[in-house]
């Protein structure tokens, strides 16, 4: 485990997070960086191979769709999609897991028992059926898809969180601050919080990574955005029927995915590292 | 009995050559399982093919879906279309051996629907208020209100005949696991959405096909019908995509064919909502560059249509045309106060996987639409939910759907498109009444023909719809069989030779 | 020493990867049959010793210089494969903690018999025997039950038992024992320490006993090495070493180890802490002359060898002579007991506590930690709480802070009564000093926050200044340069972080203050340290203490009176000199006879 | 002992009933939130508005909704989960017809994460302190960032497209046939010792298996790995080690037993997700299972299947961490007498 810390130090970190970075911008200078608009249809020069295939052009540095949409703008506009999601519905399953188990935790008891039981419920699902029933429930749309996956995967925070937030209440300074006669609030902020906040950054950035394959998922089985919304999963809906002719319409966006998931744990595991050497080698995702 | 003749003739291509060329095994990759083999229930086109294979229609199909004799040898329109005399062939025996009888005839096409067993048959036959058995083989049928194009129905989806005896012995339940019927074939086989083994029956009463044993491979996959195609699996594969098939065509391993077949591809309007203004109906019509979209996707080989109905059958005008004019949708916009920049928007429902290249058609139209003035957001719905959201009057303004009519007969075209009484009908006005009630009870045949070729016209006029294009059924066969396509879609045993 | 030896270290060094060297020209020799301890401070070394022979050295550690022999063969130039062979053979090795060494998920007899198998015995019956042979020799009752038996059913005396069978299984020419009594209650170190001593006679097998406490290796050795900051500064026999050392670390570790009998003196206090291998590397002079009262200039700049004083007694000193001149620190003026107040600060009576606990198939069952305790703390007074682990101390400090419920009987704290005051009431009045600095010590907070966390608490906040100066006074009460008001307590010694842990009690001057086995786990010199801090404060600023601890010697030292506890009750209380000198309770006497240990040998 | 394991497993089991339960009430009431209406979906499109009021009303529609939850509980006790509306006949019959083949799949994906991650756990963690154990650890988080899903459609491109070695559609090569006893067809094709369809269903079942397992082993190569550098620290290794045993009797005869246990935790806990990913796994390579129904049914919205389906889900979800617990009992004993 020592050896853990001295291992790429932080490697990870820097290279996850770089390449966050690059598609953040991707996402938010989509406009200004595609070179079309990626709902432009060119019915005529469809499923048009990538510019280093033999038939390319540099018009579609990346060819085109079925409907003889560029897939270059579309990736690119597909990654605003997939920031979107992964951030504010992180932010929201960790925000929502987070207040449960540190309830749960801190004060035990009943209360801790209600919502292990509730979260044991939960857990009963397989994410993906019940995220897929959710939406069923819900309809389709971008906010949809957050709020299924915020109320799929807040029981991944509260699950690790829980029992981070016991080992601290175990501490014997949580102890000396009650004696004191700090409230059960305070104590939580101000001595629990700070101890459980490294795991929590660690997995809000483990789980931006799973949103974004979740939305994917989603927009797969077109149970995602809305069709005039572009998104990597769609793409791969839409290249799946052609893959024998076009497979690098299937091929590139995969490879969108896999690489923003890729950074997105490199960047998590880089701060576990960093934040809570403890947990250096420790847990999975 | 000489129609039949007829068309045993017509169906025997080479006859000298019949025996010899008999066929052993015959695979074929199928895209959908027939869910139900109780032949009455669906009036859904997929299925068809199989239950036909197992059962038998009164009335049967030319290639070019001019109606031939089936068990029926003669059957007779009364003038007023209230009742028809049907004469049963008297050769016809179910696979266990009974006689098929106006017994069974009646059974089908009467008691069953009266007994309220829920089956799509009664769309058509609903109608039948008795059917009088006069013999063994005669009968006559009788109707609530005028049936004129009962014939077509009885040679149409669903109208197969079953056994009396047999479904009061197995009861509603084993008619949907069990089949027996009189058809050329009998069920050896069954795994559901995998695989459906048919073996000829020798003492079928009919012409005996060629085919000794049918395998039907149910495999859902266009890519994996085509792999299966290829490595030899099977000997036939439907559905394949047009691009591919085109590939086949270039290659000379195996046979493709496209044939334009009796189900045509449309918008559905409403006539309410932003729809009630005539201009954008007309204005999203003119928008659409058909012809594109044929070549985009169905590499030009689907036939664009203006018209409610397809070439060659009862009621096409063949010289009425609606031309894609986007300057002219423009104008007819600005009329109504709307453009490009203050766009008039709209639901746009459509099918995923419904039919081949719908999701591409409906998104190419939206462009089309936005280039012109009309935001349509799109709606991905499936058909179950298409009937559910018009039946409770939540269908988006416009949708785009898939209309099959294996007859070809103008009324189960617009006729059924336009019945406010039928769950198809979307564009709903008094007007549209008026003028197709009495067409749906006209006995004379040719001014009901004559009054729907004016229906028609005035639909598209009006736009009350928006026609896109003739489907296209794409067969793949290995060398070494020949096949005639039917254009109602079916693949029939008897069209394939060696 | 060149007659014929068992183990032969010679001028073994071991340095770090950087160089730091953690030994440094370490010589020792073991003759057959003999027990050779190595006593030292932690960071003295002393466990890289073992390491060192059984090649088990921890990443980044590596022999640099010198050999060790074993039995005529010289280990540092074996292959890997002979020297394991000859572990568990011809070496046997007794951990420092039985409750680990064994594997938690294998069965007793598993684990021995897979050791009996390796040194030779070949049926499963012969193994299960001569298992069951073993566990009787070293005293352990139902033998063959225990070997179905899984460690975590075991008390840690047991495992240690099972563990020095183990060791001694193969008849071995040296067992090697790290510490093997400090993780376990005094009474039980006892047993343990006397079973060495007669495995030893009866397998004649040379020993090397590391360990840090004078006393013990006084008891079981023959020679005695002392170890500090990487080198041999003493050797010699055990008895001259602790009666007449030669070198002034041996001295002022004994004058720093309080002790049960004879005059109650102030315990000597080194200065600082060992330095670490960085520091030595750049230290020219004697490693302890930072700390040595003796030392002077030369000390500094010149180190002194080991050489021979007395025959067989050797010392690294420049003056071994001078050594015995160093005396305890005068017993001073204000040593006088201050007189007690009347006032109550605690009373309790027929207080109990039970707990209800749930097994993993969710029955609850009702647990009674404490049983019909009565006793009182008078203002100003220090009382001592002796007993071992599971006498309920710990539940007792928990119910008077408040951190638990009493469940039966009443408990008034500084005149209020516990159950139903609320709780604010008491936060100012009553403070816990707890065991373990490491948790009680919020790792992201300041030592300055820290230590005036309590203020935080209060609705009027004083200003920064204010906090500021109040940490400087508070670091000042417990000796603590005030520097380190800014740094974190894993940049602070054990010492220090303890120290810390005091300060911060005082923060809000309580009347009653407990200090939960303050000192348990600490160096003789640095406990020394902390039990004269405690000393001190108590003339300083008044406050009652109730010390909780399982070392007679400590809580003789600090308190006033003590109560003895088995098991949740009371068994014994009374002024500390009266209970230990004459116990009634045979519990207390056994405590007393455990704590005695070498003076019973002695005689 | 084994007493004890099975008094665990019962007990675990009892545990489940009541979430259970409470699964089924949220599904049901999920679902009849649904903007989808069963009585219209189970008639054929042709009914008219009475027809549909009546069989809404033989549906017991128009009760309140606990009422209509009672009806259903009543009918699944008796193992009758309604009509499919789909397919007109017994949602149970349609499910049952397809669970052997999901289960079938899940077990192998399993058996196979659960090799290959412990079998790299082990590779990773015996290169230690070497430069491979840092590449092996790089390659884990690289292929974590493949979910089922990804990897799926990464292998029919890779090889069934791009290098067809493998089929990428359907459970057996058409034209086969082999004759039903169990449903799962590996047992049955042995059964029936047709070894050629044997083959051609392993073939066909390789590639979802890879696509789930690989997903999945990863995670436990992780957990195996930091666990085993746990154990290593342990003072009982150092004691064997002392004790003069090898490398390999101290990693396998006294690490792994320990070691073991966090990875068979994950494995109870994580099941779910491989469990759910057949769903997405059997769409992508039509894999005729109960997540290729699920799927269809959600866009027929068949409603009584989606309900009987996500209950599949869930309870085969709950047995294995159940059991998953138990054997984390065996393998622990300080929890089997605590």
């Amino acid at each position: 485990m020592m050896r853990k810390k001295f291992r790429l130090p932080d490697l990870g970190l820097v290279i996850g997070g770089s390449l966050v970075g690059l598609v953040l911008i991707c996402g938010v200078f989509a406009p200004w960086i595609a070179p079309y608009h990626p709902n432009d249809q060119e019915l005529l020069y469809i499923l048009a191979p990538p510019v280093w295939a033999d038939g390319g052009s540099a018009a579609h540095l990346f060819g085109t769709d079925s409907l003889g949409r560029d897939t270059l703008s579309r990736m690119i506009y597909g990654a605003r999609t997939a920031m979107t999601v992964a951030a504010v519905a992180s932010l929201g399953a960790m925000l929502l897991g987070a207040f449960f188990a540190h309830l749960a935790g801190y004060f035990g008891g009943w209360v801790d028992w209600i919502i292990s039981r509730t979260v044991e419920v939960w857990l009963s699902f397989p994410p993906v059926v019940l995220s897929m029933l959710l939406i069923t429930g819900l309809g389709i749309g971008i906010d949809k898809v957050i709020l299924a996956i915020v109320l799929v995967d807040w029981t991944r925070f509260c699950r690790v969180l829980r029992s981070e937030v016991q080992v601290a209440r175990g501490q014997d300074y949580v102890a000396f601050a009650r004696l004191i006669g700090f409230s059960h609030l305070r104590v939580i902020m101000k001595e629990i919080l700070p101890a459980t906040l490294p795991m929590l950054i660690t997995l809000l950035s483990l789980q931006m990574g799973i949103s974004v394959v979740v939305e994917a998922i989603l927009s797969f089985v077109a149970m995602g955005v809305p069709s005039d919304v572009p998104a990597w999963g769609q793409m791969i809906a839409d290249a799946r029927i052609d893959m024998y002719g076009a497979p690098w319409g299937l091929a590139l966006p995969i490879a969108a995915i896999f690489v923003t998931v890729l950074s997105f744990n490199l960047f998590g595991d880089g701060l576990r590292r960093t934040l809570d050497p403890r947990h250096a080698a420790n847990r999975g995702t | 009995m000489k129609l039949a003749a007829m068309t045993g003739g017509a169906l025997l291509v080479r006859p000298d050559f019949a025996f010899a060329g008999e066929i052993d095994n015959l695979a074929i990759a199928w895209t959908t399982d027939t869910a139900t083999w109780d032949p009455n229930q669906r009036l859904s086109p997929d299925p068809q093919t199989i239950l036909k294979m197992v059962f038998d229609q009164p009335i049967d199909q030319t290639s070019d879906l001019k109606l031939t004799s089936g068990v029926l040898s003669d059957w007779a329109l009364a003038e007023d279309a209230m009742s028809m005399r049907v004469t049963l062939r008297d050769d016809v025996t179910f696979s266990d051996g009974t006689k098929l009888t106006t017994e069974d005839f009646r059974y089908t096409f009467f008691e069953r629907l009266n007994k309220g067993e829920e089956l799509d048959l009664a769309v058509g036959f609903g109608t039948v208020s008795d059917i009088e058995i006069l013999s063994p083989t005669e009968a006559v049928m009788h109707f609530a209100k005028p049936f004129p194009i009962v014939a077509q129905w009885l040679s149409f989806s669903a109208s197969y005949i079953v056994s009396k005896a047999y479904a009061e012995k197995v009861g509603p339940e084993g008619m949907k696991t069990s089949p027996m019927g009189s058809g050329p074939y009998v069920l050896k086989e069954y795994k559901r959405d995998s695989r459906i083994v048919l073996v000829r029956r020798d003492d079928y009463w009919g012409e005996l096909p060629l085919i000794k044993r049918i395998t039907i491979e149910i495999i859902p996959d266009p890519t994996a019908r085509l792999a299966a195609l290829e490595s030899g699996t099977v000997d036939l594969a439907t559905e394949l995509s047009i691009r591919d098939i085109k590939r086949l065509q270039q290659g000379d391993a195996f046979n493709a064919v496209t044939n334009p077949i009796a189900r045509i591809i449309y918008v559905t309007i409403r006539a309410d909502g932003v729809f009630a203004d005539r201009n954008i109906r007309l204005a999203a019509h003119h928008a659409i560059d058909k012809s594109l979209l044929s070549k985009a996707f169905f590499g030009g080989d689907a036939v664009t249509i203006d018209q409610p109905t397809i070439p060659g059958m009862p009621g096409f005008l063949p010289d009425f045309h609606f031309d894609f004019d986007d300057a002219k949708a423009k104008e007819l916009l600005a009329a109504s106060g709307f453009g490009p920049d203050n766009p008039v928007s709209l639901d746009f429902a459509t099918t995923n996987g419904q039919f081949p290249g719908d999701y591409d058609i409906a998104r190419a139209i939206v462009t089309m639409w936005e280039k012109v003035g009309i935001k349509a957001n799109l709606k991905v719905i499936t058909e179950s939910q298409w009937y559910e959201l018009n039946a409770s009057a939540k269908l988006p303004p416009a949708s785009l759907f898939v209309w099959e009519n294996g007859t070809g007969d103008p009324e189960l075209f617009a006729g059924n498109m336009f019945d406010a009484d039928l769950p198809f009908a979307t564009y709903r006005t008094p007007e549209v009444t008026a003028m197709i009630k009495p067409l749906l009870s006209e006995p004379d045949n040719d001014k009901r023909i004559k009054g729907y070729e004016a229906f028609n016209k005035f639909l598209i006029e009006e736009g009350a719809m928006i026609p896109l294009l003739q489907a296209i059924q794409t067969i793949g066969y290995r060398k070494g069989i020949e096949l005639k396509p039917w254009a109602n879609g079916l693949i029939r045993p008897h069209a394939i030779t060696s | 020493m060149n007659d014929q030896t068992i183990l032969h270290i010679k001028n073994l060094e071991i340095s770090l990867k950087t160089g730091h060297k953690i030994l440094n020209g370490v010589d020792l020799a073991i003759r057959p049959g003999r027990v050779l301890g190595v006593i030292g401070e932690s960071g003295a070394g002393k466990s890289m010793l073992g390491s060192a022979i059984a090649a088990t050295l921890p990443r980044g550690l590596a022999i640099s210089r010198g050999s060790i022999d074993f039995d005529g063969l010289t280990l540092t130039d074996m292959n890997a494969k002979t020297r394991r062979d000859l572990l568990g053979r011809d070496i046997g090795f007794i951990p420092q903690e039985p409750m680990s060494a064994l594997n938690p998920s294998l069965t007793i007899g598993h684990q021995i018999c897979h050791h009996l198998a390796r040194i030779g015995l070949r049926t499963a019956q012969s193994r299960e025997d001569r298992a069951v042979e073993l566990f009787s020799e070293v005293g352990l009752d139902r033998p063959r039950d225990l070997l179905k038996s899984y460690p975590h059913q075991l008390s840690g005396g047991m495992l240690q038992r099972v563990l020095i069978a183990m060791a001694f299984a193969s008849h071995p020419r040296l067992v090697i024992a790290d510490e093997p009594t400090t993780a376990l209650d005094v009474t039980i170190q006892q047993k343990v320490v006397e079973l060495i001593a007669r495995m030893r006679e009866t397998h004649n097998t040379s020993v090397l006993f590391i360990t840090h406490d004078l006393q013990l290796a006084a008891e079981v050795c023959d020679d005695v090495a002392v170890l500090y900051a990487g080198r041999i500064v003493e050797t010699g026999a055990a008895r001259r070493i602790i009666e007449a050392p030669m070198h002034p670390y041996s001295r002022c570790l004994n004058l720093a180890t309080p002790n049960l009998s004879g005059p109650k003196a102030r315990l000597m206090i080194l200065p600082g802490t060992m330095p670490s291998p960085l520091e030595r590397t750049v230290m020219t002079g004697c490693e302890f002359a930072p700390r040595c009262p003796l030392a002077e200039t030369r000390c500094h700049s010149s180190r002194p060898a080991l050489e021979e004083i007395v025959a067989g007694h050797h010392s690294a000193c420049h003056w071994p002579e001078r050594s015995g001149m160093i005396a305890p620190p005068a017993t001073s003026a204000e040593q006088v007991v201050p007189t007690l107040g009347s006032a109550m600060i605690l009373q309790a009576k027929g207080l109990g506590k039970a707990y209800r606990q749930h097994d993993w198939l969710g029955r609850v069952r009702r647990v009674e930690a404490l049983r019909e305790l009565n006793f009182e703390v008078r203002e100003g007074e220090f009382v001592g709480i002796v007993g071992e682990s599971g006498s309920g101390k710990s539940s007792l400090t928990k119910m008077i802070v408040g951190l638990e419920d009493v469940t039966s009987g009443t408990l008034e704290v500084v005149g209020m009564d516990r159950a139903t005051t609320p709780r604010e009431r008491f936060f100012d009045k009553v403070q816990l000093v707890f065991q373990d600095p490491q948790s009680a010590l919020n790792p992201r907070r300041t030592i300055g926050s820290l230590v005036t966390q309590a203020l935080e608490a209060r609705d009027s906040q004083p200003s920064a200044a204010e906090r500021k100066d109040m940490v400087a006074a508070l670091l000042a009460k417990v000796m603590l340069p005030p520097d380190v008001a800014g740094r974190f307590s894993d940049q602070l010694s054990g010492g220090q972080k303890q120290r810390v842990n005091i300060a911060r009690a005082l923060c809000s001057n309580p009347r009653l203050l407990i200090a939960d086995e303050i000192v348990s786990g600490l160096d003789v010199s640095v406990q020394a340290q902390i039990l004269e801090l405690l000393r001190e404060l108590r003339n300083e600023v008044g406050f009652s203490l109730l010390l909780i601890s399982h070392d007679l010697a400590v809580v003789r030292h600090v308190c006033d009176r003590t109560l003895v506890m088995c098991k949740g009750e009371i068994v014994e209380q009374g002024p500390v000199e009266e209970v230990f000198a004459n116990p009634q309770h045979p519990y207390t006497r056994q405590l007393v006879a455990a704590a005695l240990g070498p003076v019973v040998v002695g005689r | 002992m084994i007493i004890a394991i099975l008094r665990i497993l019962a007990r675990r089991l009892l545990a489940i009933i009541p979430v259970f339960v409470v699964v089924t009430i949220l599904v049901f009431g999920a679902l009849r939130i649904l903007p989808v209406d069963p009585a219209q979906m189970s008639l054929p499109p042709s009914a008219t508005i009475e027809q549909v009021e009546a069989k809404r009303e033989a549906m017991g529609l128009n009760r309140p909704i606990w009422e209509q939850y009672t009806i259903w509980a009543k009918g699944a006790v008796a193992g009758d989960l309604g009509e499919s509306s789909q397919y007109r006949m017994s949602t149970a019959a349609v499910v049952l017809d397809r669970l052997p083949a999901t289960i079938e799949l899940v077990i192998c994906a399993l058996v196979f994460a659960v090799g290959v991650g412990v079998g790299g756990g082990l590779l990773v963690f015996s290169a230690r302190d070497t430069v491979l154990e840092t590449v092996g650890l790089v390659v884990i988080s690289a292929v974590m960032a493949l979910p089922d899903f990804l990897l799926a459609l990464l292998f029919i491109l890779v090889l069934g497209v791009l290098m067809p070695i493998f089929p990428v559609n359907g459970r057996l090569e058409p034209g086969m046939q082999v004759p039903t006893q169990t449903g799962f067809l590996l047992i049955d094709a042995l059964l029936t010792g047709d070894f050629r369809a044997f083959f051609s269903a392993l073939h066909y079942i390789a590639l979802p298996v890879m696509a789930l397992g690989l997903a999945f082993s990863p995670t436990i190569m992780r957990v195996l790995h930091a666990s085993l550098v746990n154990t290593y620290q342990q003072s009982y290794i150092l004691q064997a080690r002392l004790r003069g045993l090898s490398g390999r009797e101290i990693l396998f005869g006294q690490a792994l037993k320990n070691a073991m246990l966090p990875v068979v935790i994950l494995v109870g806990t994580q099941f779910g997700g491989l469990f759910g990913g057949t769903l997405l796994v059997e769409m992508i390579f039509s894999f005729p299972g109960l997540g290729n129904l699920m799927v269809k049914a959600m866009q027929t919205s068949d409603l009584s299947v989606i309900m009987a389906i996500s209950l599949i889900y869930c309870a085969t979800t709950l047995l294995f961490n159940s059991l998953a617990d138990a054997l984390a009992y065996l393998l622990n004993p300080r929890l089997r007498n605590g």
